[in-house]
């Protein structure tokens, strides 16, 4: 079954196919809301199976089940695949995390398969765009995975307790990188009765980081980059935050690293002298593994023991909760959505600095544009 | 008949007591009116039987005629104007004293074959009440907008000539003290303080005017106690100085919750420097105090609040569910309306509300509960800012526009606590704050709850 | 009797201090009307003046004016009062109605 | 090297040769103040491996590395295997878990060999023994880490969020047998943002689910048994309660079953018709597993996805956290073994009620014993 | 003279005023004391002032003698035996009262030629001070054990008799008042209502003697202002009348406080059955209202909080915490005592505790703060009760023995919130609730901690 | 004169009634015995009856142990209060010493 159906624009889900990628563009809730808007939704079968969600949950919610490679409208979650990117036809629009800055390839295919590309990652960090902020949806998830994560791992408790049989210390938990995820992770661990701490090189994040009852880590660099992001630290910067981040980093029981820097590496916080110097059993997740690691030791998308550290580095955690992690998800790209349709028909307005920054391919280059 | 009369004025004097007693809480405060009011009728009783009145056509018409002009008066006025009708009651007050001060002296000239005290009290009443009515209608003209709020005043002369006034005021007294019978002399002595009253009253800011008024109300209570000592009259007395004690401390208390002194009100009026109360930056803000968010919450039907990155920062969650609680003990309905992005990150609220254990089914997100807000009696912000900006609806050049915000502005009544007029994250002002219906409780979010807490707690 | 009249003023005055801790700032207002209608007790010295036998003209109408002055106060001090207080006459509803469940 | 150095009494330390056991007897905290004692402790190289616990830890808290098994007191975690017991010379005591109720040959084998074997499952819940108590301090572990198993398992986020995409509402969490375990998972799971809910036999647990914040589930079936446990429900009373929880459970996100009765097999609280009526995505988590489990689907030890709902058995959830389970154990041995030790040496008073319920074997049985 | 006396009088009863005012807060009582005391010497050189007056010997002989007696009963007596002397002083207040009023009649027989005020005002001040003076000493009696504590009551006959003797007392009054100069009549006025306090006071029970005692200070108050009254003499007047109103305020609150009422202390008097305080199961306890708790924190160097199962099912951890914190603003140290097993589950206390954000330094485990009790100036048990009970260290029978427990007994002062006497998990009774230095607060843990916070913040 | 006296019999008593409001149980014993010191005032009574001119020899004695009870009620009273207000003058040190880390 094709998506030609009546004059309705259509939207498809493909089921993704990056493996460990559980999680699904849109969810029958919000392909509900789509529908009613009068768009045409068609989901490949077994496309939330990783999800935990069943094909007639879509069908129930007003979707069918088909082809999504042909409808108007693709929406997808990792990157896609050039076999996939081929099974786009030309002048079609695709919608989701399109890795512009760290996997220039996919770009280059899109522009080629003559395909609009929408990348989730360059949604501007501004207040009216928030809600199709994919990338601090996705790191509000992987915040909170990462300590699940974190304090699976260990071998201690996290939350101070006096028994019977002696009293338990709480676990220390430092977060380095105080972004979204590490906001999360800090408040999330703290729950679990963590003393939790924080640190960043933007000087603004010691409020937000109290503002989640942890303490602030003062190690005197400070590197304000742009839109809200970091900068990369110069040679001596990060010479002495090592050296200063070294001597903090073995008191703590956990470590949680959200550390990046938009298109550049992720810069080592890490080394392998502090892992060795903390105690045995205690546990690092690195939540930069994509971008190489904060952690000198971290193996991307593995779980090493290091003398007696825990180093996890997982590459994709928000697939870790895929149907939450996919609902938050589909709510960016339906706000997305509405902004790329106009009365139910593909009408991008290119000159909204929001879909300016957010097109990275077009199949009708406007002037100007890449 | 002298004895039952000065029972009577006991018992009004006694019911004055148990009035203003009741006056001050918020329970008890229309009742003690009513007990002061019955007070004031058993007072006049007891007058009326004084033994040997005469002139008593006179007298029920004076009453007739101040029933009817009072009654209308007071019921007509729009709440708006309440404290303007306040300073005209007074003003009347202190112009009867003065006006019976003087027919006294008409009476008996020189105050022959009296206690040196029968001069002075009256003397003292004649210039307090005439500078009570004057300053007064000053104050009701200022309020009224019929004069201009601004201070108006003769700049460096201000001070000599108020003194010069005030000291001639007293040296016709001191005159008629000494014996004299000129008529003249009073009448300076009323013209000299009501100059002076003027004088006084012209050069204070209008914003201080509610102080105002109640400095001049304590003191028409002093001068009625003067006029009681010279009449001898117990009820007079009692209730006069009453008033004066108890004026001025209210007095101090209001100056205090405005941020201001009395004593450079005061100066204000002498030419003084700290004439005008502190302009606060962008517009009229009205800041209140703790204890007023108090009872406007306690009294309310529906309060919604507005959680935001300050609360955080105050680490304020606990004290909030303790308000919260306390309000729903009293039958207020209490809900949270928690905007997407309050706060720093995804959630922020959440976290820091299940910390303070407030139920789930107390937080309503911002498409459920922004037609609420119509309904709402009390919105109290609490360290919210961008997310509550109407700039985000109304002002397509602000960085903020489009993005959906609670509709806190549509409460009847905005109370917003942050510590100072600084802008949120966007780094945006907020007309919210300057908008009539809001009023600012500045100060760290969570000693401004504890504040609240304690002051819902006294009610 | 002046003397005894002194310590009445002095007691009054406790009794005032007294009476007045610390007062909510939405009281303010109320309150200072409620003292203010208490003042116009200034028109029994009008009544006791003009009572007295006042037969001059002049000081009868002065005494008119004191009375009337005096009676609006009251009578006005203490409506609008009770108008101001109207916020406190509809009370809560009895307390854990739909309280927290 | 064997233990028979000097005249003092010796303590073997094995490494656990049960498959997945990463606990350890005793640990180097608990090993130094028994060394103190005039103790000698001898421990297997490589015993503290699985809890990442290194080998000189435990040197430098006074123990040698040797063969624990012909040490005067042996002290173990999980109950011996045949080729275990085999290695103990007769009239040695060992300490441990023995299962004296659900695996009799333990016991027998242990007669046979004529060893002293005091079981840890025996000590009577009297305020006294409360140190001693190691099934309370296991099942405190079990149920904190029941919660990070079922939140790491769930699809959806415990705590509520309200994020600029979307509001998420705040997991369910059903416990079915609140003793020490399901105490500590309700209080865990609602510190990580979870609405509790928490269900027994026992009335007086009402109280006591209350007191972590949590509601009480009523479904009036009360059996209260002996010495603080509970009973075996009568024919019809299962029924009752059978078709109640079956309404219950289908609202939950997470159900978590600790419920057991000792010496019988685990009672069926969630029927297969409760599974699937539940939400997909959502999770199980049996603890009840080694006893059978307390959910019909369940298959100890493993972790299966049936009708899109995870059930997860794990057989020994304290192991998953070894160092701080093997601490508050060893914390137990060291408060039993005092009990049994006399001046440093081996003196038990079977007449001291601990020691009666707690020795299940005697190597010189005495009167009226088994 | 006679003005400057006068002046005197005035000043000496406003500090009066003043000082009683110091003497209901905490900071200010010591200052207040001080003040009155000022108030008092004013009073007697204004007195001393008095033109004409005599026998100047005998007036300095008696003032000499009184302070000769009273100084070192004062300085000497025990701290616990204070209430005693208090009933000693109140009974010589009334007794001096008494004698006045005697010698009056004595000096003009009959009253003649005085207003009918004055008789009047004199024998109401003679009897109320004889029923002061005697009822003073039987309660001195019981308080000092010198009586025994147990109510002494003539059985049914009670309620005639003490009604027999008050009436006989105001029979012989009135044929006094009706102009009668017999003195023997006055003598049966003074032994009649002295026989009549004694009769009152011995059936009540010595735990109410302390509101007897404030109940009597209030009549000796009342009498001195009717001497004050018959003598025309306004310092006594006003400060008799102080008393009087102020004591009887105090009165009701002190009844209040123990969970009793005037009228049926009262009603024991008269023979009525509510004669004894209520007995509580098993030995004296002693319980203790919120603002005492409160002050006993505020002023104590070094408080233990001990946290049980009671706090848990209260949930009371926010409230316990904000409670922490008031007291350590105010200086107090504070620190949490986590005894192993509190509560019902392993680190129950841990959970809640963390909840309400108590910083981790301040729980301390069993071990490390046991010893720090014996310096501790109050141990705050909060719904614990096994894991204090000291049976398990010195009662080899009680099923808790062995267990180590928290030393909260060595503690200079035990305060105990829980809801009743009830036992805890192990059902055993806690001598702790029963040692004299245990003080206990009973109620639902969260609203009891809410009162002391309530408390803490007003002091 | 006696109205006067009853008028400020009556203030007297309202002041009394003001002044006390909610007093924690801690001081109730020190106010009472404060207040009982007040009113030894009596001893005034005694002081001016006897001064007054009293010549009998008994009306003396009598007058003289009426200032010897009030005096001992004053001093006494005082002094007794002093002493159980003795909790009070040991001031907590200056707040925030050792304050929350
Ligand atoms: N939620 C997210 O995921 C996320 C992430 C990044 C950015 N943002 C942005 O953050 C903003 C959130 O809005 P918001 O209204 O919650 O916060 P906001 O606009 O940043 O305003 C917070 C206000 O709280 C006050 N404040 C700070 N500390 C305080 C204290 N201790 N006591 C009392 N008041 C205090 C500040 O005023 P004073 O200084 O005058 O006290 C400030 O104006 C939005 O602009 C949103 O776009 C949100
Ligand atoms: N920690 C563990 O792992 C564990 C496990 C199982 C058993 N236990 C046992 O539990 C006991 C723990 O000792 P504990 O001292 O914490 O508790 P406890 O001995 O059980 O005493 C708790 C006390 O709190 C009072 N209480 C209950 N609800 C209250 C409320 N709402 N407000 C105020 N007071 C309230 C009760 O007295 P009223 O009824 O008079 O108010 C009761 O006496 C020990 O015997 C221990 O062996 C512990
Ligand atoms: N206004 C909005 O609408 C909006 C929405 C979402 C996020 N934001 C803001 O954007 C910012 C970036 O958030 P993010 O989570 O995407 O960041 P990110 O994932 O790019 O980086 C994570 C964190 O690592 C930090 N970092 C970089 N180099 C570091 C180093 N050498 N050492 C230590 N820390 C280092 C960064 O400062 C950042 O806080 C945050 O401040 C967030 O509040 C704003
Ligand atoms: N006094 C002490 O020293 C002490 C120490 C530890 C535990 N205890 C008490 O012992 C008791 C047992 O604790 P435990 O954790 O070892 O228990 P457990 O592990 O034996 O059982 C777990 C729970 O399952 C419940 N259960 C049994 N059958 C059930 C059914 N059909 N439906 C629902 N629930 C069922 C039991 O009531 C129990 O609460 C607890 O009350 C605990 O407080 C006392």
């Amino acid at each position: 079954m094709t998506s030609q159906e009546a004059q309705r624009t259509s939207v498809g889900v493909p089921r993704e196919s990056t493996p460990g990628e559980r999680r699904v563009a849109l969810v029958p809730g919000v392909v509900e809301r789509l529908c009613a808007q009068g768009l045409d939704v068609v989901v490949e079968p077994g496309a939330g199976q990783a999800a935990l969600i069943p094909d007639d949950a879509f069908t129930k919610a007003g979707a069918h089940l088909g082809d999504p490679w042909s409808a108007d409208v693709v929406v997808k979650v990792a990157p896609p695949s050039a076999a996939e990117i081929a099974k786009l036809p030309r002048g079609s629009t695709l919608l989701g995390f399109l890795a512009p800055l760290t996997d220039p390839d996919v770009v280059a295919r899109l522009r080629e398969a003559g395909v609009t590309g929408f990348a989730l990652e360059s949604v501007p960090r501004i207040s009216r765009a928030q809600s199709m902020d994919a990338l601090s949806s996705q790191a509000n998830v992987a915040g909170y995975r990462a300590v699940l994560l974190a304090a699976t791992e260990c071998t201690r408790f996290f939350p101070m307790l006096t028994t019977a049989a002696g009293t338990v210390k709480p676990a220390s938990v430092l977060v380095l990188g105080v972004g979204v995820a590490g906001l999360q992770a800090l408040a999330t661990a703290k729950r679990l009765g963590a003393r939790t701490t924080g640190y960043d090189v933007r000087p603004e994040v010691a409020d937000q980081v109290r503002s989640v009852g942890a303490k602030w880590l003062d190690l005197g660099v400070s590197a304000v980059g742009e839109g809200g992001y970091a900068r990369e630290l110069t040679e001596e910067e990060r010479a002495e935050q090592t050296q200063r981040l070294n001597a903090a980093i073995s008191g703590f029981d956990v470590v949680i690293t959200t550390a990046l820097v938009p298109g550049r590496p992720a810069p080592r916080l890490v080394p392998a002298e502090a892992v060795r110097r903390m105690r045995p059993g205690s546990v690092i997740v690195d939540l930069a593994g994509s971008a190489g690691g904060n952690c000198e030791l971290s193996e991307p998308g593995r779980t090493v023991v290091e003398d007696e550290v825990t180093i996890a580095a997982p590459l994709n955690l928000p697939a870790t909760m895929p149907e939450h992690a996919s609902e938050l998800y589909a709510r960016n790209v339906q706000a997305l959505l509405e902004l790329v349709l106009v009365d139910g028909r593909l009408a991008p307005d290119f000159s909204d600095e929001v879909l300016a920054a957010t097109c990275i391919t077009r199949s009708d280059p406007g002037e100007g544009h890449p | 008949m002298i004895t039952l009369r000065s029972v009577l004025y006991i018992l009004a004097f006694a019911l004055f007591i148990y009035g203003l007693m009741g006056l001050t809480g918020p329970r008890t405060a229309v009742r003690g009116n009513a007990i002061a009011a019955a007070g004031m009728a058993v007072a006049v009783v007891a007058t009326l039987l004084t033994p040997g009145l005469g002139n008593w056509g006179l007298i029920a018409l004076g009453l007739v005629v101040g029933t009817v002009i009072g009654i209308p008066a007071a019921r007509q006025v729009k709440m708006t104007a309440m404290p303007q009708m306040v300073a005209l009651f007074n003003g009347v007050g202190g112009g009867a004293v003065a006006l019976t001060a003087w027919v006294e002296f008409r009476e008996n000239p020189g105050f022959q074959g009296e206690p040196a005290f029968v001069p002075i009290a009256t003397l003292f009443a004649a210039i307090i009440g005439s500078i009570s009515f004057w300053g007064s209608l000053v104050a009701f003209g200022k309020l009224q907008e019929i004069l201009p709020g601004r201070p108006i005043a003769v700049g460096r002369l201000q001070l000599p000539l108020n003194v010069l006034l005030l000291v001639g005021a007293v040296a016709c007294a001191v005159v008629i003290g000494l014996g004299s019978d000129v008529e003249l002399l009073l009448v300076a002595v009323l013209v000299l303080a009501g100059l002076a009253g003027i004088a006084v009253v012209l050069p204070i800011g209008g914003a201080d005017m509610p102080v105002v008024v109640s400095l001049l109300n304590a003191f028409t209570g002093l001068s009625a106690a003067a006029a009681g000592l010279a009449l001898s009259n117990t009820a007079m007395i009692v209730a006069g100085m009453l008033v004066g004690a108890s004026g001025s401390i209210l007095t101090d208390q209001m100056a205090k919750a405005m941020n201001r002194s009395i004593p450079s009100i005061i100066a204000g009026g002498f030419g003084g420097t700290a004439a005008a109360a502190p302009v606060t930056s962008g517009g009229p803000v009205r800041s209140v105090s703790a204890a007023d968010v108090a009872i406007q919450l306690a009294y309310a039907g529906q309060v919604i609040v507005v959680p935001g990155y300050g609360m955080a920062v105050a680490q304020a969650q606990h004290a909030v569910q303790d308000m919260a609680k306390l309000l729903v003990d009293r039958g207020v309905g209490v809900a949270y309306a928690i905007h997407p992005v309050a706060g720093r990150m995804p959630g922020h609220m959440n976290v820091l509300l299940a910390e303070a254990d407030v139920p789930y089914e107390q937080l309503k997100e911002m498409d459920e509960i922004n037609d609420e807000f119509a309904r709402t009696d009390v919105a109290l912000v609490i360290g919210a800012n961008d997310v509550t900006n109407p700039a985000a609806r109304n002002d397509p050049s602000s960085p903020i526009y489009g993005m959906p915000i609670l509709n806190v502005d549509q409460a009847r009544t905005v109370i917003v606590l942050k510590r100072s007029m600084r802008a949120g994250f966007a780094g945006v002002d907020n007309a919210l704050y300057t908008d009539p219906k809001t009023a600012m409780l500045f100060g760290d979010a969570k000693s401004s709850v504890r504040e609240i807490v304690e002051e819902l707690k006294a009610l | 009797m002046f003397l005894a009249d002194l310590a009445i003023l002095v007691l009054a005055g406790f009794v005032g201090f007294a009476v007045i801790s610390k007062v909510p700032n939405t009281l303010h207002t109320p309150l200072m009307s409620g003292t203010n209608a208490i003042h116009g007790i200034v028109l029994l010295g009008g009544v006791l003046v003009l009572g007295s036998g006042v037969d001059d003209l002049g000081s009868q109408l002065l005494a008119l004016v004191a009375i009337i002055f005096g009676t609006i106060n009251v009578v006005g001090g203490f409506l609008v009062t009770d108008r101001m207080l109207g916020m406190f006459k509809r009370k809560p509803e009895p307390a854990r109605k739909d309280a927290e469940k």
